[in-house]
């Protein structure tokens, strides 16, 4: 992938971000794209991971991940997992919630956990981590994917690590996943998708 | 003070009288106070059969099952802490049961979290995440019963509950114990409060042994109370190279020396041998690692509370 | 620093807006940290039919109900904290509908406790003690679904389960707050923690406002971040007559002068005049327990965080 | 009550709780039972209340409540009832309990609540508090009582604030009370009172 199309996508995932907004990241380009908006257009919004750190203000070093705890410095609030996960995540106090969706179906289901058959994977990824909360619990739920690969796109994921829609649309409310959760876009490199009523991915708009 | 002082022991003596073949363990931390020296000293004495337990599991849990002493994992999240590096051992025990076939048991980080929080309290299950349609709801290996649905009696939507776990071991990184074995950590805690609380027996392997008072001061910073502590291990830089909030810095370089290294199984053993068997004791790992590096990793250059 | 500031408010304004006439308040403390300033405040501004939510009511519930400002209380405890002396105002009502009836639902702590849990997480429920056979499994006032019972899918006994409580507002008292309304708190919580979380809107009442670097400093004693703040109150003794760890002690004296002399409705009416309406503000309040006695009851002399 | 009746029944108290042990205490007079028991001869107790405060020395003021936060003082953990309540006493990491009973039935059901019916009852008590909790999860259960009024001990309490066997021991095993949860002995002025298979109180022993 060229430079320019991969600085497009942190962009334009980071722009998503407004300012002033509880943000909840996860692991890897979502905790990059809410440092270039608290850089650029959003110095207001106030970060919580799954390990319990609010981040309100531009950390002195990039954290390698949500639990490098270069993340924790000057945080006002550090607290645990049962906070982050259901107080503030489940209980919708997080506004906007950002994942990474590295293979990810038509309905918004994210994989990170095997490629194949469950007990003996051609690929065996790290698995769930906070990631299944993210996208079970998490109000306007941003995927983000630095793939422009087309395997990371298959009809239907072999292990639904992070919900999205399932089968379609009904299964979230059937299956006791609050109104309110569930994707709302996923932003590639190509473009910026979106979800219509049967939760199915449409285009919502490409890179020029 | 009248209080029951702990036996403080050596990592050694821990691992022989705690660890023994086939035991049921979690270990604690989150990435970050992940009790690394603890794994070392269960590879040095060649521990089989353990029945891990690790909310996410990074290199510790990766050196475990690639020196072959894991039996059975129950965790979230398995993976090198730094960034695209796969945790290579894990990868090929799955994918190719190279050295060994392990058998693995997943749920979702909140839906772990829960259990042991259900595990803490003896509550007989806890509310969790849906799950419902995820493969850790269907898939199911050594814990058949891990998940499973019922109706409020208040009406609504089904609700997804998580039995409760209660590991027969835990062995938690913390920052700072007294003789009787109250037990600090500073910072973020994922699920250690309730994590400890849940285990039946307890060991803490802490950065430094500090007096009572110096407990006292601070006793909201308290994550297990006395009574709950079994034994206690002064070692410290135990959660190298994860971070140990207010000590040390997590080590990305030894991480990535790690990727590198456990890329292949020979590239592995080198590593153990380098790293675990060579330096024969977590002090000789930290000798090995060097002044330099060390005074690099500390977050401040002398003890600051 | 790029923080939202919250509104900093006076007691004055801070009940004029968020407590109207029928308000659902859940109040903080748990016969410690009790926001008394806040319902003397209440009182002078002839509040009615406040639906009250407080786990331990003490004194303070004890002025609500004998001012006529509570129509209705949710809580497991109402008593002067100070031994054997009863809440008098609330016996009246409770006994014979002194000033006026008052309805009142019961759930033990532990109960109430989950209860708060339940709401903070919107969980639909959770496990919680087994009560049945109690009465307040069996007495339902106005929460008919405070509790049930479930069989777990997993075998057993049957399990009690209590209702999420989500109160619509929460005025808690607090050591500390920056301008961005993180609220800190010293010593043992209670409930806090999450009764903060279950609330819809929240006001803190705080013994100091300190710069945000003096909270980014102990990040650990933050109970409530920012974003769960809807207003800050800055009310030096907000607490007393009951203790506030680390700045105050609880006052004895003032608790057995409010026993005796709210033992017949006259005394009380006597009381308010000369504690509360006679004082106009809570500084007016403190000024009338005088120096000397602050001084007594101060547990530092100076601050020391 | 003559005054050396009730040096007795403190004492009496006091002398069921062992050194070492970890013991949850109430209100009352639990608490000064147990300041007394570390004066004594159990110097090595361990008391833990419901607001998360654990007290592992004998503090320089006695407290009037476990409220009174003269009982923090030197505390080595100040956490939360979640913990105090749950994680320590519903889990049996606490092995002795002590409730006060001042209205105490033959199946050892105490009433704090209401003398006579629930919504205008003759007398109104302080409620539950954290009691209930003590007598449904607590181990090792000890009942006190100072009184000696044959109205402190009705055949039924009007109101079952803190459960004993309710109608009788099979009871709580059926409503799901845990096994070893259950008052085991009741001291009051007179003497010692224990409880037979069927949960009903009997005369262990009198004070000479």
């Amino acid at each position: 992938m060229d430079a320019s199309r991969f600085e497009r996508f942190l962009l334009t995932g980071a722009r998503c971000i407004p300012d002033a907004t509880v943000v909840f990241v996860g692991f890897h380009w979502p905790m990059l794209m809410a440092r270039v908006a608290r850089r650029l257009h959003a110095p207001g919004i106030i970060v919580v991971y799954e390990n319990g750190i609010v981040e309100d203000h531009l950390t002195a070093l990039l954290p390698t991940s949500p639990c490098d705890l270069v993340a924790a410095e000057g945080a006002p609030m550090c607290a645990g997992c049962f906070e982050s996960l259901y107080m503030w995540l489940g209980a919708g106090r997080v506004e906007m919630t950002v994942l990474e969706a590295p293979i990810v179906d038509r309905h918004g289901n994210v994989n990170t956990s095997v490629v194949g058959t469950y007990h003996r994977p051609k690929v065996r990824l790290p698995g769930s981590g906070g990631g299944t909360e993210l996208a079970s619990l998490g109000r306007g739920l941003l995927l983000v994917s630095a793939s422009t690969d087309r395997r990371s796109y298959p009809e239907r994921v072999d292990y639904v690590t992070s919900p999205g829609y399932l089968e379609g649309a009904d299964d979230r409310e059937r299956l006791g996943y609050k109104p309110g959760s569930g994707p709302q876009i996923l932003v590639n490199p190509l473009g910026m998708f979106r979800f219509d009523g049967r939760g199915e991915m449409y285009t919502a708009a490409l890179h020029p | 003070m009248n209080v029951r002082e702990k036996p403080i022991l050596t990592l050694q003596e821990a691992v022989r009288r705690f660890v023994p073949d086939g035991q049921e363990l979690l270990l604690g931390g989150f990435a970050f106070s992940d009790p690394t020296a603890v794994a070392h000293e269960i590879i040095r004495q060649g521990r089989r059969g353990l029945r891990v337990i690790k909310s996410s599991g990074g290199v510790l849990v990766d050196q475990l099952i690639g020196a072959g002493c894991a039996a059975q994992l129950l965790s979230c999240h398995i993976w090198n802490s730094v960034g695209p590096v796969p945790a290579h051992c894990f990868r090929r025990a799955i994918e190719r049961e190279r050295p060994a076939p392990i058998a693995i048991e997943e749920l979702s980080y909140g839906a772990l979290s829960m259990a042991l929080l259900a595990g803490a309290c003896d509550f007989p299950f806890m509310p969790t995440t849906p799950l419902q349609g995820t493969g850790h709801f269907t898939e199911r290996t050594f814990w058949p019963d891990k998940l499973g649905v019922v109706r409020s009696p208040f009406g609504g939507e089904p609700v997804t509950v998580v039995s409760p776990l209660k590991p027969e071991l835990g062995i938690f990184h913390v920052h700072r114990v007294d003789r009787a074995g109250n037990a600090q950590v500073f910072g973020p805690l994922g699920e250690t409060r309730f994590a400890m609380a849940a285990c039946r027996r307890l060991v803490v392997v802490a950065e430094e042994l500090v007096d009572a008072d110096v407990i006292r001061g601070r006793p909201e910073l308290t994550v297990a109370p006395s009574f709950l502590v079994d034994a206690v291990v002064i070692e410290p830089w135990a959660a190298h190279p994860s971070d140990s909030y207010g000590y040390y810095y997590r080590d990305l370089a030894h991480h990535a020396l790690y990727g590198e290294m456990s890329r292949t199984e020979d590239g592995f053993q080198r590593y153990l041998e380098e790293w675990v068997f060579g330096t024969q004791t977590h002090s000789g790992f930290i000798r090995t690692l060097g002044d330099a590096r060390v005074r690099e990793l500390m977050t401040r250059k002398e003890p600051w509370w």
